[in-house]
C-alpha cells in the first residue's frame, strides 16, 4: 500500500538527515573540511524537514487550512529573521547571536513538549513515560531559553558582564530547583494513578514548572562573569539538545531523538574542552568562580606606578625593520579596536623587507574561543601564519622582537609565577621570553582579570600608549619611513 | 515498559555515544564553529514544530504551534548561515604552501577530514 | 517496513556511525590487539545462539544450535582471553620515567584514554 | 506486571552490554588504557550473555531439558577449548588464532540465521526483509568461515603462504558469487510470494547458497600471498561483525545488531588503517596483487655481487661499546630466529657501559601490526624504547651505529628512490643516513617484497652473516670481552 511506502520513505529520510548530522560534526572537527561539513549537516536538515512536509502533507486525516498556514507563515518569518541576522551580524558578535538562536531552540523544545502534553491531557496517551519526558523537556527547554537569553545579553553588554549576584541567589536556585522537582512528582504521580488530579491542576503544575524553570535559567547565568559566557553558552547548547531529544520521545519521533542527543552528547564535550582551554572548571564556572567580566578593560585603574619604559613609534618602527623575526601577540585590545587590517598591512610590510612574522594566538584571547583567529582571517592573514600556543611559546626566545597589540592576561607571567594571582595556572603566551617587547595598549589598565601585568614593568618592555588601530597606523608610517 | 519505547531508548543511547565519539581534539580554533554547527543541530526541533502544528486544532495549540515554528525556524537558518560564515574564515590561500604550513595551525588545516 | 524493522534499520544505522567514529589514529601497535579485540566483540552471536537453542525443538535444530553455541563460546572466552595477553605486553614499566618517554611510543601510553 | 518488567530489565542489560562494548573499543585506541578497554567489553559481554539466560530461563513456554544442556555442555565445550588454546598459544601464533577464532564466529552468525529460517519456512513469519537477512547472514557467515579458517592456515604454514592461483581462479570465485546472487533472489522472490517454491525446494536453495558461500571463502582467500594476512583477517572480522548484525535481524535481537553493526564499522576502519600502514590498498590485495608470501625469505636467491663488506662481531662490538648512541633495527628475521632477548641483553649491556640504545619499530616490519612490538615486550624491553618510525627517522643521521637485526624490506632505500620498485612509496627506517650501519642476516637473501637491498652494498654497511639469535649471542660475548 502506497501509504505504508511513503512512510517508510519519511523514516529513512529522518534517518539519513540524522546520519549528515553526524558525517557533519566529523568533518567539522578539521578546519580544512569543516566547511564542507556544516553544509553536509545543513543538507541533511533540510531532508529532515521536507520529509516531515510530505509526512504531514498525507497524513489520512488530511492538513487543515491553519496548520498549513502556521507552518508556511511561522517559517517565513522564523527563517527570514534567523537568516537576516545571521548575515547581518558583525564578526564579533556572533557568540551572543549564536547564543540567541540557542535560546530559540531551547523554547520551541519547550513549546513541543507543552503542546503534546495539553493533547494527551486525560487521555490514555498520558502514560508515566509521557510525564517524565514532558517534564524533562519542558524543564530543561525553559532553563535554556531565559539562560541563553542572559548570557547573550551579556556578551552583547545589554546586562553588565560583571557577575550580578542576586539577593539570596543560590538559596533562591535551590528553591526553584526543588519546586520544579516536587511537580515532576505530583505530575508523575498523576499520569501513573497513584495519586488523582483534575487536569486543570496537573496544568497549573505544569505551569509552576515552566515559571520555575524560565527563573531558574536567569539565576543560573547572571552571577556567571560574562568572560566565561563562551562556555556557558556551549552548555546551555548541549542542554537545548537533550531537551530536543526528550521532546522527540515525547512526540516520539525518531530524528529529534536521534539529533537532540547527539547534540547533547557532543556538546558536553566541547564544553569540557571550551572550559580547559581557558583553564576553568565547569563546577566553578557554574557556582560562578572568578569570571570578571570587561568592567575593567578600557582605561582601568592605574597599574602601581612600577618603573614603566615609554617608547615612540620610531624605535620601534627600527626594531621591527631589522630584525629578523618578530611575533604579534594579538589580544582582547585588537579586536575592541578593530586593528586586524592595520596589523596586517604592518606584518605585510616587514614581511616585505625578508621579516618573519608569527601570530600567536592565545587560546583564549579576546572574548571568545577563537576571536583572534576570526578576526585575522577577516583580514585575510594567511591561516598557516597563525600558530597556536603550544607551538609558538618555543619560539619566543628565538624571536627578536615580540609585538603586542591589546593583550594583557594573556601574556601576563603572574600565571606562571604568582600562585596568589587570580589567572595563576593558566597557560600563557612566554613573551616575557623573548629579547626586545613592545606592547600597544592605550594605557595601564587591566585586563579581564583585573590584575596588573608585571610585563609591563620588564626592563626588555617599551611600552607604546595609543589605541591599537592609530598605534598600528603610525608604525606603518613609521616603518615606510625607515 | 513497551517495545516502541525500549527502542527508542537504544536509539538514544547510541546517539549519545556517536555525540561523544565524534567530537576528537579539536583546535580551540574551531570550538566556536564547532558549537555553532552543533546549535544549529538541535534546530530539528523544527521538525516537532511542524508535526504539532499539523495536530494543532484549538487556538491554544495554534498559538503553540506557530511559536514553536518561528523558534525551529529562525534555529535551523541562522544557525547554519552564521556557522558557514564563521568557517568562511578558514579557507586555505595559497601562502598556506609556505613552511609555515608545518605549524601547529598549519597542520591543523591540513589534517584530512 | 514495519515500525519495528525501522527502529532496528535506525539502531543499525547509529551502531554503523559509532563503529566508524570510535576507531581514532591508532599507533599501528595497536593494530592486531584492537582487530583481536573487535573479533571478540561479534563473539555476541553467542546470544543468537543461546536464543535459538532455547527455541530448538527438534533434532536438526539441536545440532545446529549446539554447534552455534560451542562455536560462540570459544569466540567469545578466546577471544577476550587471547586480547588481554596481546595488552598484558603494554603495561609501561619503571622505565618509562626515562627521558624516553617523550618518544613517540612513550607520548602514544602516557595518552590520556 | 514482572514478566514485563524482566524483558525491560533483559533490554536494559543488553543495552548496558552494547555500550560497554563501545566504550571499550575506545580505551583500546591508546595503549594506556587497551587493556582496561578490553575488560570493560569482556564484562559488558558477560552482562549480555547472562540477561539472555535470564531471558530465555523466565520465557512462558518455559525452557526444556534438552536446550539447557546444549547451552550448558555447548558453552563448556567452546569456552573451554577457546580459553585453552589463548591461553597456550606463542605470542607470534596469535594472528592465526584471532583468525580461528573469528572463523567460528562466522559460522555461529550463518547457523543461527539457518536454524531461524528452517524454523520460520512456511509459516507467516518468513516475510522477505527475513529472506533477505537470513540470505546476507548465511552467505556472508559461510564466506567468512571457510576464509578465515584459510587465512589461520596459511600463517600457521598448513598451508603454503604464497598466492595459491587456482585453475580458473576468478572465473570461479564470480560464478559462485552469481549462483549465491541468482539463489538470493529465487528465495526473496519466494517469501515475497512472487514465485510459489516448496519448502523443500527453498532448502534446497538455501543449501546452495551455503555451498557457494564456503568455496568462496576458500577461493577467495587462496590466492592472496600470506604477508597480506594481517589485513584480510582484519577485513574478514568486519564481514562476521556484518553478519552478527544481519542473524540479529533474522532472530529480531537489538544487541546483536548493535555488537554486529560496531563490528563491521570498526573492522571496516582498522582495516584501512592496516593496510594503509602496509601501503597496500585493500582492491589490490582481495585481487591478490604483490603479497609475495613467505616464499624467499630463509635464504633467498643471491642478490647482485655488489661489493659487500663484510664485518666480524669483535668489530662490531666495539663500534658499540664506544657509541654514544645506537638505534636497533628488527625485522622478520629476528621473529623467526626468536631473537628478541637475546637483543634486549645486548642492549642492556650496552646501556650499562651509558650508550643510549632505542629501537626504531617499522609499522610493518615482522609478519603482523606490532610483530616487533610484541616480541620486544616479551622480552621485557621497556615499552618507551620502542620509537614509531616517524618518530624514529630523524634520529638516525644523528645515531653513530644502526644495528639491523633481520630487517630488510623496511630498511631498502629503493622505496624512496626506485620508482620501479614494487615497494616504492612505502615510508622506511632511513638507516642508510646513519653514520655506520651494522647488519645481521644470515645471507644476502631477499625479504618479503623479494627485493635486492642497496643499504647491504652501502659502503657505510658492514654485514654480519648469522642468524640473528647466534649473532648478537656472539656480539653479547664481544661486548663483554671489550
Ligand atoms: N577568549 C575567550 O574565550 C575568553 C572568554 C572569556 C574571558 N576571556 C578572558 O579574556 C582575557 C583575554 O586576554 P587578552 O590579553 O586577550 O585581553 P585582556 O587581558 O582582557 O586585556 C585587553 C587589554 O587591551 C587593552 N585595550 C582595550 N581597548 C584597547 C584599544 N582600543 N586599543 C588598544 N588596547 C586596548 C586594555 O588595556 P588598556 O585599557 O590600557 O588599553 C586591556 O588591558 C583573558 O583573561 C581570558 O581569560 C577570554
Ligand atoms: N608487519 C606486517 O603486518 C606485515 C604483513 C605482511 C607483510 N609484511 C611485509 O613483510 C616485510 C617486513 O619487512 P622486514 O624487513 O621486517 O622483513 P623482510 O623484509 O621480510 O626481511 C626479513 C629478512 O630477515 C632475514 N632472516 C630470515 N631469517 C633470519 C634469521 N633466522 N636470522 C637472521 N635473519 C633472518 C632474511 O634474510 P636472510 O635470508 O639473508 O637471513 C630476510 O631478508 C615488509 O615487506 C612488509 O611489507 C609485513
Amino acid at each position: 500500500m502506497p501509504m505504508q511506502w511513503i512512510e517508510t520513505f519519511v523514516f529513512l529520510a529522518w534517518l539519513a538527515g540524522a546520519a549528515a548530522f553526524v558525517l557533519g560534526l566529523h568533518r567539522m572537527n578539521s578546519p580544512a573540511t569543516a566547511r564542507g561539513g556544516n553544509r553536509l549537516s545543513a543538507a541533511g536538515m533540510a531532508v529532515a524537514v521536507l520529509a516531515t512536509l510530505v509526512h504531514v502533507g498525507t497524513r489520512p486525516e488530511g492538513l487543515g487550512t491553519t496548520p498549513v498556514a502556521i507552518i508556511g507563515i511561522g517559517f517565513l518569518i522564523g527563517g527570514g529573521l534567523g537568516l537576516l541576522m545571521a548575515r547581518t551580524v558583525k564578526m564579533t558578535a556572533m557568540p551572543q547571536l549564536v547564543s540567541l538562536f540557542n535560546a530559540v531552540g531551547g523554547g520551541a523544545a519547550a513549546l513541543v513538549a507543552i503542546d503534546d502534553y495539553i493533547r494527551v491531557l486525560g487521555t490514555p496517551e498520558e502514560t508515566v513515560s509521557t510525564a517524565i519526558f514532558v517534564v524533562l523537556g519542558v524543564a530543561i527547554g525553559c532553563v535554556t531559553f531565559t539562560g541563553s537569553l542572559v548570557a547573550s545579553a551579556k556578551l552583547q553588554g545589554l546586562i553588565p558582564g560583571r557577575p550580578i549576584v542576586l539577593p539570596g541567589g543560590r538559596g533562591l536556585t535551590i528553591a526553584l530547583a526543588v519546586l520544579a522537582l516536587l511537580g515532576t512528582v505530583a505530575l508523575v504521580l498523576g499520569a501513573g494513578g497513584a495519586i488523582q488530579l483534575a487536569p486543570a491542576v496537573k496544568l497549573f503544575v505544569l505551569g509552576a514548572i515552566i515559571a520555575a524553570g524560565l527563573l531558574f535559567g536567569v539565576t543560573m547565568v547572571l552571577p556567571i562573569g560574562g568572560a566565561d559566557m563562551p562556555v556557558v553558552i556551549s552548555l546551555l547548547n548541549s542542554f537545548t539538545g537533550t531537551a530536543a531529544a526528550m521532546a522527540g520521545f515525547v512526540i516520539n519521533n525518531p530524528v529529534l531523538i536521534i539529533a537532540g542527543a547527539l547534540v547533547g552528547a557532543a556538546g558536553g564535550i566541547l564544553t569540557k574542552l571550551m572550559a580547559d582551554a581557558m583553564n576553568r572548571s565547569l563546577v566553578n564556572i557554574v557556582a560562578g568562580g572568578l569570571g570578571g567580566g570587561e568592567g575593567t578593560v578600557g582605561g582601568g585603574p592605574e597599574g602601581p606606578g612600577g618603573a614603566v619604559r615609554e617608547i615612540g613609534p620610531d624605535d620601534v618602527a627600527i626594531q621591527l625593520a631589522y630584525a629578523s623575526s618578530v611575533i604579534v601577540v594579538p589580544g582582547y585590545g585588537l579586536a575592541v579596536a578593530q586593528a586586524q587590517h592595520a596589523v596586517r598591512e604592518l606584518a605585510e610590510l616587514l614581511e616585505a623587507r625578508g621579516v618573519d612574522v608569527k601570530y600567536a594566538i592565545h587560546p583564549v584571547a579576546g572574548r571568545m574561543p577563537g576571536h583572534m583567529n576570526v578576526l585575522l582571517a577577516e583580514a585575510n592573514v594567511p591561516y598557516p601564519l597563525l600558530k597556536e600556543m603550544d607551538d609558538i611559546n618555543p619560539e619566543f626566545e628565538r624571536a627578536d622582537v615580540v609585538l603586542v597589540v591589546g593583550a594583557n592576561d594573556v601574556t601576563n607571567p603572574a600565571a606562571r609565577s604568582n600562585p596568589s594571582s587570580p589567572i595563576y595556572g593558566m597557560p600563557i603566551l612566554d613573551v616575557d621570553k623573548a629579547k626586545s617587547i613592545v606592547v600597544i595598549k592605550r594605557s595601564m589598565g587591566r585586563g579581564y582579570a583585573g590584575i596588573d601585568n608585571e610585563l609591563y614593568t620588564n626592563p626588555k618592555t617599551g611600552m607604546l600608549f595609543a589605541d591599537a588601530k592609530d598605534g598600528l597606523a603610525s608604525l606603518v608610517a613609521a616603518v615606510k619611513a625607515v | 515498559m513497551n517495545q516502541e519505547l525500549l527502542s527508542s531508548l537504544a536509539i538514544f543511547v547510541l546517539a549519545v555515544l556517536v555525540g561523544f565519539e565524534v567530537i576528537s581534539k579539536v583546535p580551540a580554533t574551531l570550538h566556536t564553529p564547532l558549537m555553532s554547527g552543533a546549535n544549529s543541530i538541535h534546530g530539528i526541533v523544527l521538525v516537532g514544530a511542524i508535526l504539532i502544528a499539523a495536530e494543532a486544532d484549538n487556538p491554544v495549540s495554534y498559538g503553540l504551534a506557530f511559536v514553536a515554528v518561528v523558534f525551529g525556524a529562525a534555529n535551523v537558518v541562522g544557525g547554519y548561515v552564521v556557522t558557514d560564515r564563521m568557517l568562511q574564515m578558514f579557507k586555505r590561500r595559497p601562502a598556506a604552501a609556505k613552511p609555515a604550513t608545518e605549524g601547529g595551525g598549519g597542520s591543523d588545516a591540513a589534517r584530512p577530514g
